[in-house]
């Protein structure tokens, strides 16, 4: 089995490094076949590991080399493969086949098209390390290389200017990735020190050792590691307020939204919680925090998706809510729901990605939904595609996102946080609200763009096919879910509901999905047969806010970035210049000053000379005579 | 009765009388005999010390002291011969060529 | 009646005049010849005077350590030895730098040699007594002798410089002259070695501390004075810039060889008996000395008036190195003269060498910086060598005199004036300053014009000297063992 | 009774005398009295026993020097009245009163001291010159050599430095060279 | 071969010698062998280096003044093994990434004495040695900065020269004080580091000594608020000087640390932490703000210098293993990373004869090579796992920890700031559409200079995914010195806070 762990780990890397060798060269569609190829390998190898760990129930712990030891730490590049990885790994690998197929029509007319599998086959790397790591430092690895490659992913187009933050609120590629990449920092020092607090404590960064040792360590160390670490997840997870780059980092090419920004990267931050679900579950405190953050992102997100009209943009938002779905399952304890809806998530967003990418496709890049409409008719497939993941994204019972979400809102109900309860439900109203809105305004309708220069087409043929095991996964990945239960929880807490809890959940299903039924209604009334702007609201304080994403970029931007500019500038010149090296400068200026003026003494004339001798002597002399008093 | 202390402080007084002159005098020649002043009341301490320690050892240092002076006067008035074929003037203030 | 005097000659110790008489002798010789024949070129004085000073170094050789002749007058001690062994060395190199490609007008004379041979006797004369009659007799040789010699250069800047030397050094004579009054009137005894047994016994009397006290200070001045010590220091640039290079490079080293060393007999001596007073004095005038002097040489625009400069800070430092009277202080101020004859000497003939009779660069100056401006590209080997110079006296190792500083350093911590080894780093630092500015010139600026006329005045044995300096410069770790343990052996055998 | 008489008189004439060498415009008053002051620093000699050093002052100072200083004065045509802008500030006067005060005060001391025995004491019936003789003759043959060469070496010094060739300068000369050399930077 | 190390000091210098006749056409090849050789000459020793022994090997002992205790008395250790090597590979790629042709020769020649000195300075075990070529350093560079460097080339040299002479010569004082007690102990003078360790000082001394050596050490490293002449000797220096510049002598300082400070005085070192852990940490925060606020990217790039070296003093004073071990190591990615980046930015000058940002945007389209290789290096800098520059900044900044949480998380912010400086110069450099016209028309990378960069690349890439054969012997000797350092300290302080490893170390006796 070693040998299908370095497979599904090394054929991204080798996918990767393949592209990278035709990086500069112009396009080459074989490039991209044999990237595809590779992650198909990869993912093979991943479900081959899955299916043994399925059948066997044994897991897999291989280490390749050492990597860092110095002192008493000692770091190997070691790989676990236990339920919750090869979940991720399957998943990981699955979607990025699935993106690289993908890339290869959408990346047709690209002239960086190598350099673009490259990077993707890169991401996938760092993704798989992050996932199949044994220790926290070779999480850390993946953690940061996952960075990196978004930050080359979403800057991808990096020629195109800076615009103002109206014109385009992500103002240019390469500042989205310089804004994503920061804020992963930012959340990634967090991560680190939580890394350091578990190794002072548990002298190890291995999962094992670090977990066996949870239990000797006191109550303050196991909060302060578990804020920490959770920290981490915040920033790559995009969770309030290290969401904003989230959205912004939509300037990628599509299939990057989708495999990165959709089902893998953004994921990581849950699967960090998931991982090292023995710190989180000692640490209560910690844990209901990160429910609440992550029931709040999800209305917060939400929210901000009812009334944006960017398409990728909606479905970044409709993310960061799913993603606080999952971060509430985590903190409630329920780790393998949080698991699976990462998981069923991960295959209906990525299909929404990559239907939005052949609309944009189609549309010539053009995202503005408003300006969109009656695309039904020229692009069945994709309408297909999309709204069978609009269904299982709103929760319509019997598609894959009926049944983790379901039981998500159940949690919250089960461990009596009725409030959580509450606004998850109603966060599923409107998730439902804000996709059907999107479809409707996409697809139904007359057409709101001019016709006469643009012929929406549908994509290549091999795309659509390509798309389709997500679909179908997006529609019958729910009915796994028991399995999936049985299979998972022999490595993650089971989560039971209790008695109570179970008696009623019929009930609590019927409400959600009353709920997410009124949200799709409503956006049928409202947005069915077209767009009808409706001036008020759009003028009223509720809605620019929303609009505005609550002015948080702005507010980022007053409060952080140009204070920080303007310090900078301050502590260069001011201080820098002025007074650091002014005082260096000032010493050997007072030192030169002084030998001018000694320079004086100097006059040439003899006269002086003897004077001076004299002053000279009879000090001495006087001194002599004072000092001889004294003794 | 005069005692040590009486030429020695006569000799102070001179010494001190030529260190004004010293510091005054801005015409060469007139530095130079402030300088043998200055000598000379050297010359009038050791004499005075010389009879009091009925030692001969402070008129040998007069003795050489004279010898010294003389000399000096030699190459300070050659010194003084060359500096006014150039200069034209003994003035010490003409004479800061140099500075700094 | 007087009792008829008996005197044997081994009493005499006649061996002990040896050197000074040989010096002497060569003069004379040189005179006579003069007069027999005065055709006969400069060059032949040189190679006789360098003769002359040859026979006198093995002359000093031969002496033995510790030894009086003469009615006590001669003291030949370890540092008497090792003084004469410095100024002829001194004076060795100094003489062939007579041989210019140009003439000057001072070598022009047979009597400049003849004058010369007599200075070195003279400063020999100052080194080997502790008899303050003999001590000022021979500084007074020396010091007319150097006064014609400078005023020999024959220009009026030559003239200036010699006057103001002279007039200074005769003021300074005076207290020299009543500061040993007052040290007779005090001890009854012009000798040093009896002065300090009288002194000793003197001290308790709190009545004439004062007097004590006093008959250093009007010593201090007059040595000061020699030392170029602040604020007796006033004359040095100005006649550094008048005397020619060489003469001023001469001027730098051993004359205050020769003070130093009756310096370290008489304050040595103070020191010695406990009047701890004068050790604060002489630090105090050390101090303010080197840190005075170099900040004046940063602002200098000619190179010799900041070699100048540098000449009195140096002498600063070694006066520090004197207060603390130890032996390795001691020893420490003669390893420093030692490696900072060779470094500035060559300094000095690096000037020489770009010594124009006119002044091209500057109507000031001989050596403006300008000068120098550019001279890698113009004369390489001269720059590096004259980088090396500047790398030597400002301190970087592992030139010669990094080898003096640190000793003398090392010196002052042993003694535990730990801040003393401070203030001589932070000095060396600023010092640092003016000497890279000269390299700055040479290596980083582009030459101004005439760039084929600044070595003007080069000839072979110039280069043999020059060349000479550098090795010695350069190679100092390989003969700084030996040269410490000689130094120390003479210096600790004779008691200081 | 007659020496204190003497010591105070000459005491004053000296100080008296010396001061109006170093306070008078004129140099031939300064010259004069400076003399004048010499030939009365004998008569100390003379009272302190020292005769021979008394001859001496007399010979060389009053004789020697003060005529080689007539001459330089008739060389220099300095018989008229000198135009010195002399510093006769306040600190040429607190300077000399200060050094003196000091020295006064450091003389006034009681330095002499009966426990001090001479090296080379006077003999009782002996001439002065004698005495001086045999100990300059013996134990101060040195310095007395030393001062001969001294002395050669200020008259070489005297005889060059006023003499004829310092009036011109190969140091100033331009050579061929130079001549050139200007030539060059003319062009 | 026993006297390994004196070769490997003076084949550069006795090389720099000969070259004086070696033609002017004929001396950069000449200058490029003879730095290959040595490079191969220093990987040699490393072969020949016994990984597994902690102490000092190849160790040579001549007296030279005996009577003072000074030798030539070299060796070399894990830590200083792998900064030798850095100089020999810095100066060969240096030169041959070299554009300069004005003067070459000089230049070649400079490059090799002062090739000398760096590797004297890391072998030299006898301090006043140390002493020699530490100083003797400040002169090639002084002319390479003052002759090939930009308009105000001379202030500069001349400020880097003076600045780091005076506080040398502190150092020196405090030098010539340890041999002062060194001898009153033992009667015995020396200047022998090996012998120095074995004083056990007061703490009283401990201190001030280890102010005289900060002083010396602090302004060549250089910890704020002595930095100041870092930024102009980089703006001015031509490209090589500032690959040697950050590459190499800086290093001096923060070994000097290693070498002296910590062992000969660990108490007072332990009581030094937070003074210097405050310091290092305003140069990481307060010079990462400076340099982005710089218009000029070879600014940003000397005052990120100062930021990574900021980190290196950190670790210096974690008293751990994990710490010093990390600092030594991230010495050597400092130097390998911000030399490339130096070189880096020297070939776009050589190109446009800017260094100005605003005149640049858009490289990335028509530079792709070079925008590639500086992306990389770029990644490094910010300290990107397996890069050469996470190895060092994790290790210091988990070392520290151990002492103080919140300050390492402040410095930690050096990761987040690192990147907001880093990214902004990469935005716009080369990233936006090309406006300026000048820049359509530039030629990527030419051979020599990609050739020049790929092994940098190579070993930024290797050491970051394995950095274990360098972090091995880095890690020995580092316990031994610690281990050492807890046996000597003799406050409970200090022996609580010098953390030993737990495992076992071999010290070999030194011959």
């Amino acid at each position: 089995m070693e040998n299908f762990v370095y497979i599904a780990l090394f054929a991204p890397f080798a996918s990767s490094m393949f592209a990278a060798l035709f990086g500069m060269s112009p396009r080459q569609t074989f490039v991209g076949v044999i990237a595809s190829l590779l992650l198909f390998t990869s993912f093979l190898a991943s479900a081959s590991l899955a299916f043994y760990v399925w059948t066997t129930g044994n897991i897999v712990h291989v280490t390749m080399m050492d990597w860092i030891s110095a002192g008493d730490l000692s770091i190997p590049f070691g790989f676990l493969v236990d339920q919750v990885s090869v979940t991720m790994m399957t998943v990981v690998t699955l979607v990025s086949t699935v993106v690289h197929i993908y890339s290869i029509g959408y990346m047709d007319h690209d002239k960086s098209f190598n350099r673009f599998f490259s990077y993707l086959s890169a991401f996938v790397f760092s993704m798989m390390i992050l996932v199949m790591s044994d220790n926290f430092a070779g999480l850390f690895i993946g953690w940061e290389g996952v960075g990196v490659c978004s930050w080359l992913l979403i800057g991808f187009w990096y020629h195109k200017a800076d615009q103002s933050r109206e014109d385009n609120p992500s103002i240019s590629p390469s500042w989205a990735a310089n804004e994503a990449f920061i804020m992963n920092r930012i959340a990634d020092l967090g991560m680190l020190v939580g890394l350091f607090i578990l190794y002072w404590n548990t002298g190890s960064l291995q999962y094992d050792v670090v977990f066996a040792a949870l239990p000797d360590l006191s109550g303050s160390v196991l909060n302060a590691a578990a804020i920490a670490l959770f920290i981490g997840a915040m920033g790559k997870s995009a969770q309030f307020p290290l969401h904003t780059w989230l959205t912004d980092a939509m300037e990628g090419p599509t299939p990057v939204s989708a495999l990165i920004h959709a089902a893998t990267m953004v994921t990581a931050g849950v699967f960090l919680v998931i991982r090292a679900n023995p710190l989180f579950s000692v640490t209560p405190e910690v844990s209901f925090f990160i429910a609440a953050l992550g029931t709040f992102v999800a209305f917060f997100a939400a929210s901000m998706a009812l009334v944006n009209r960017d398409l990728k943009r909606i479905i970044a938002f409709s993310t960061l809510s799913q993603l606080g779905y999952m971060f509430a399952a985590a903190g409630l304890g329920a780790y393998w729901i949080a698991l699976f809806h990462l998981a069923a998530h991960a295959f209906f967003k990525a299909l929404l990605f990559l239907g939005a990418g052949n609309v944009m496709h189609a549309m010539h890049d053009e995202l503005d939904i408003f300006k969109m409409g009656g695309l039904k008719k020229a692009m069945r497939g994709t309408y297909i595609y999309m709204g069978l993941a609009s269904l299982a994204l709103a929760g319509i019972p019997f598609f894959a996102g009926f049944f983790s979400k379901d039981a998500i809102i159940e949690t919250a109900w089960n461990e009596g946080t009725i409030v959580l309860w509450a606004i998850l439900v109603i966060t599923a109203g409107m998730t439902a609200f804000y996709s059907f809105r999107q479809v409707f305004l996409t697809f139904h309708g007359k057409a709101r763009y001019d016709e006469s220069t643009l012929h929406p087409h549908e994509m290549y043929k091999f795309v659509l096919v390509a798309m389709s095991p997500l679909a179908l996964l997006a529609v019958v990945a729910g009915f796994g879910m028991g399995s999936f239960e049985h299979f998972i929880t022999k490595l993650l807490p089971a989560y039971h509901m209790s008695e109570h809890t179970h008696h009623i959940a019929w009930l609590l299903g019927l409400i959600v999905l009353v709920v997410a039924v009124g949200g799709i209604v409503l956006a049928y009334k409202k947005y069915g047969n077209g767009l009808k702007r409706d001036e008020k609201c759009e003028n009223s304080f509720i809605y620019k806010l929303l609009a505005n994403q609550y002015y948080i970029p702005q507010l980022y931007e007053e409060v952080i970035t140009k204070p920080y500019a303007m310090l900078s500038e301050h502590m260069w010149k001011d201080v820098d210049m002025k007074i650091v090296d002014t005082t260096v400068d000032g010493i050997a200026k007072f030192l030169y000053k002084s030998g001018d003026g000694a320079r004086k003494m100097q006059t040439g004339n003899l006269s002086n000379y003897l004077n001076w001798m004299a002053v000279g002597a009879v000090l001495l002399l006087v001194v002599a005579a004072i000092s001889a008093m004294f003794v | 009765m005069i005692g040590l202390s009486h030429y020695l402080i006569v000799s102070a007084i001179i010494f001190s009388i030529g260190l004004v002159g010293v510091l005054r005098r801005r015409n060469l020649l007139m530095l130079f005999f402030a300088t043998e002043v200055m000598l000379n009341a050297v010359n009038i301490a050791f004499a005075a010390i010389s009879h009091y320690y009925n030692d001969l050892t402070g008129q040998m240092f007069a003795f050489f002291i004279i010898a010294i002076a003389a000399s000096e006067v030699a190459v300070g008035l050659g010194l003084l011969i060359v500096l006014y074929k150039k200069y034209g003037s003994l003035d010490l203030d003409d004479l800061a060529s140099m500075k700094g | 009646m007087l009792q008829p005097i008996n005197v044997s000659m081994e009493s005499l110790n006649l061996i002990t005049l040896a050197p000074m008489l040989i010096a002497i002798a060569g003069g004379l010789i040189i005179l006579v010849l003069d007069l027999i024949n005065d055709k006969l070129h400069r060059s032949m004085y040189v190679m006789l005077t360098l003769l002359v000073l040859f026979v006198d170094f093995g002359a000093v050789l031969g002496l033995n350590v510790n030894e009086r002749g003469f009615f006590d007058v001669m003291l030949i001690d370890g540092i008497s030895i090792i003084a004469q062994l410095l100024i002829i060395i001194g004076s060795m190199i100094f003489t062939p730098l007579a041989l210019t490609s140009k003439r000057f007008h001072e070598y022009s004379y047979p009597e400049f040699f003849a004058m010369f041979l007599f200075m070195v006797a003279g400063f020999q004369f100052m080194v080997t007594s502790d008899n303050l009659i003999l001590i000022f007799v021979g500084i007074e040789t020396a010091s007319l002798a150097l006064y014609t010699l400078i005023a020999l250069h024959n220009r009026s800047n030559s003239y200036e410089a010699a006057v103001k030397y002279f007039t200074m050094g005769a003021l300074a004579a005076a207290f020299y002259a009543m500061g040993s009054a007052a040290l007779y009137a005090l001890t009854g005894s012009v000798e040093l070695y009896k002065i300090a047994e009288v002194m000793a016994s003197r001290l308790g009397e709190t009545s004439i501390m004062i007097t004590i006290f006093g008959a250093s200070m009007l010593l201090l001045v007059a040595f000061a004075f020699k030392l170029s010590l602040f604020p007796f220091h006033t004359w040095a640039p100005d006649v550094y810039e008048g005397a020619s290079a060489p003469l001023a490079g001469y001027m730098s080293i051993v004359p205050k060889i020769a003070a130093i060393v009756v310096t370290i007999r008489i304050f040595g001596m103070y020191i010695d008996l406990g009047v701890e007073w004068v050790r604060v004095i002489l630090l105090a005038v050390a101090v303010i000395t080197m840190t005075f002097a170099n900040i004046m040489a940063l602002v200098q625009d000619d190179v010799k008036r900041m070699l100048a400069y540098s000449s009195i800070s140096h002498a600063g430092f070694v006066v520090a190195a004197l207060a603390l009277s130890t032996t390795e202080g001691t020893t420490g101020i003669f390893l420093y003269y030692a490696l900072f004859m060779f470094t500035n000497l060559g300094a000095f003939s690096m000037l020489w060498i770009s010594r124009h009779k006119n002044r091209r660069f500057d109507k000031r100056y001989d050596h403006p910086y300008e000068k120098f401006a550019g001279f890698i590209k113009i004369m390489p080997v001269g720059a590096v060598i004259m980088a090396i110079f500047m790398l030597s006296l400002a301190g970087v190792p592992p030139f010669s005199l990094f080898w003096g500083k640190i000793y003398i350093m090392q010196a002052a911590v042993n003694s535990g004036y730990v801040w003393l080894a401070v203030v001589m780093g932070l000095n060396a630092a600023i010092a640092a300053y003016y000497y890279l500015k000269l390299i700055v010139y040479m290596f980083l600026m582009d030459p101004v014009k005439d760039v084929d006329t600044v070595y003007y005045n080069l000839s072979k044995p110039l280069m043999a000297v020059i060349g000479m300096a550098t090795v010695v410069t350069i190679a100092a770790v390989f003969y700084v063992q030996p040269l410490v343990s000689y130094l120390y052996y003479m210096i600790s055998a004779s008691g200081y | 009774m007659y020496e204190v008489v003497a010591f105070y008189l000459f005491s004053v004439l000296i100080i008296g005398l010396f001061l109006v060498t170093v306070m008078s415009k004129n140099v031939l008053y300064a010259m004069t009295s400076l003399a004048a002051g010499m030939v009365l620093i004998s008569g100390f000699f003379f009272i302190l026993g020292a005769d021979f050093l008394g001859v001496v002052q007399l010979i060389v100072y009053v004789g020697a020097i003060m005529a080689l200083y007539s001459f330089a004065m008739m060389f220099f045509d300095a018989t008229k009245d000198i135009k010195e802008k002399n510093t006769s500030s306040a600190l040429v006067f607190v300077l000399g009163g200060l050094s003196a005060l000091v020295l006064v005060l450091m003389f006034a001391a009681p330095i002499h001291s009966d426990a001090i025995q001479a090296l080379y004491p006077m003999h009782e019936g002996v001439g002065n010159a004698q005495d001086v003789g045999i100990v300059l003759f013996t134990k101060y043959l040195v310095p007395f050599e030393v001062a001969a060469v001294m002395l050669l070496v200020a008259m070489i010094a005297g005889i060059i430095l006023a003499g004829k060739k310092m009036d011109d300068s190969l140091t100033e000369d331009l050579s061929a060279d130079d001549e050139i050399l200007v030539q060059k930077d003319e062009k | 071969m026993d006297n390994m190390l004196s070769i490997l000091v003076f084949f550069p210098a006795i090389a720099g010698l000969l070259g004086f006749v070696v033609n002017k056409e004929s001396a950069r090849a000449y200058g490029i062998t003879v730095a290959a050789i040595e490079f191969i000459l220093s990987i040699w020793l490393w072969f020949s280096f016994d990984t597994s022994n902690a102490g000092m090997q190849f160790v040579e002992m001549i007296p030279l003044i005996p009577d003072f205790g000074i030798g030539y008395y070299l060796g070399v250790d894990g830590i200083s093994l792998f900064i030798i090597i850095m100089a020999t590979l810095m100066t060969l790629i240096g030169m041959i990434s070299m554009s300069i042709t004005e003067n070459i020769k000089n230049m070649i020649i400079t490059l090799l004495f002062l090739e000398m000195t760096m590797v004297g300075v890391f072998v030299s075990l006898d301090a006043i040695l140390f002493y020699v070529f530490w100083e003797l350093s400040l002169v090639p560079m002084l002319y390479i900065i003052g002759a090939w460097g930009g308009p105000l080339r001379i202030y500069a040299s001349v400020k880097f020269f003076l600045y780091t002479f005076m506080g040398s010569l502190i150092m020196l004082v405090g030098m010539l004080f340890v041999a002062y007690v060194y001898h009153n102990l033992t009667g015995v003078w020396s200047f022998a580091i090996t012998d120095w360790y074995t004083l056990v000082l007061p703490v009283d001394y401990q201190l001030w000594l280890f102010a005289a050596f900060f002083v010396g050490f602090a302004i060549k490293v250089p910890m704020f608020p002595f930095h100041t002449w870092l930024p102009y000797a980089h703006g001015q220096a031509p490209t090589i000087g500032s690959v040697i510049l950050a590459a190499v002598l800086l290093k001096m300082g923060t070994y000097g640390f290693v070498r002296f400070s910590l062992p000969m005085f660990p108490d007072a070192s332990v009581l030094a932490i937070t003074p210097i852990a405050i310091i290092a940490i305003i140069m990481i925060i307060y010079t990462a703000m400076v340099a982005y606020a710089q218009k000029d990217i070879k600014q940003v790039i000397a005052y990120s210098s100062v930021s990574h070296m900021g980190i290196i003093m950190l670790g210096i004073f974690a008293m751990n293993a994990e710490g010093i071990g990390g600092s030594v190591f991230q010495m050597l990615s400092h130097g390998i990373v911000s030399g490339a980046l130096f070189m880096l930015v020297g070939m776009i000058y050589d190109r446009r004869h800017t260094k100005m940002m605003d005149e640049f945007g858009g490289l990335a389209s028509v530079m792709p090579k070079y925008a590639v290789i500086f992306g990389i290096m770029l990644m490094a800098s910010v300290g990107l796992p397996l890069t050469i520059g996470f190895v060092g900044e994790f290790l210091v900044l988990l070392g520290f920890y151990e002492i103080s949480p919140i300050m390492t998380i402040l410095a930690g912010t050096s990761i987040i700031i690192g990147a907001i400086y880093m990214l902004a110069l990469y935005k716009k450099t080369f990233f936006g559409p090309v406006t300026n016209e000048a820049n359509k028309v530039l030629k990527d990378l030419n051979a020599t200079e990609t050739w020049s960069l790929i092994p940098l690349v190579a070993i930024v890439i290797w050491l970051g995914v394995y950095p274990k054969p360098v972090l091995g012997p880095i890690d020995n000797s580092v316990k031994a010195m610690l281990a050492f350092m807890d046996e000597k300290a003799i406050t409970v302080e200090a022996k609580d806070i010098i953390r030993t490893a737990k495992t076992k170390i071999i010290i070999e006796e030194v011959k």
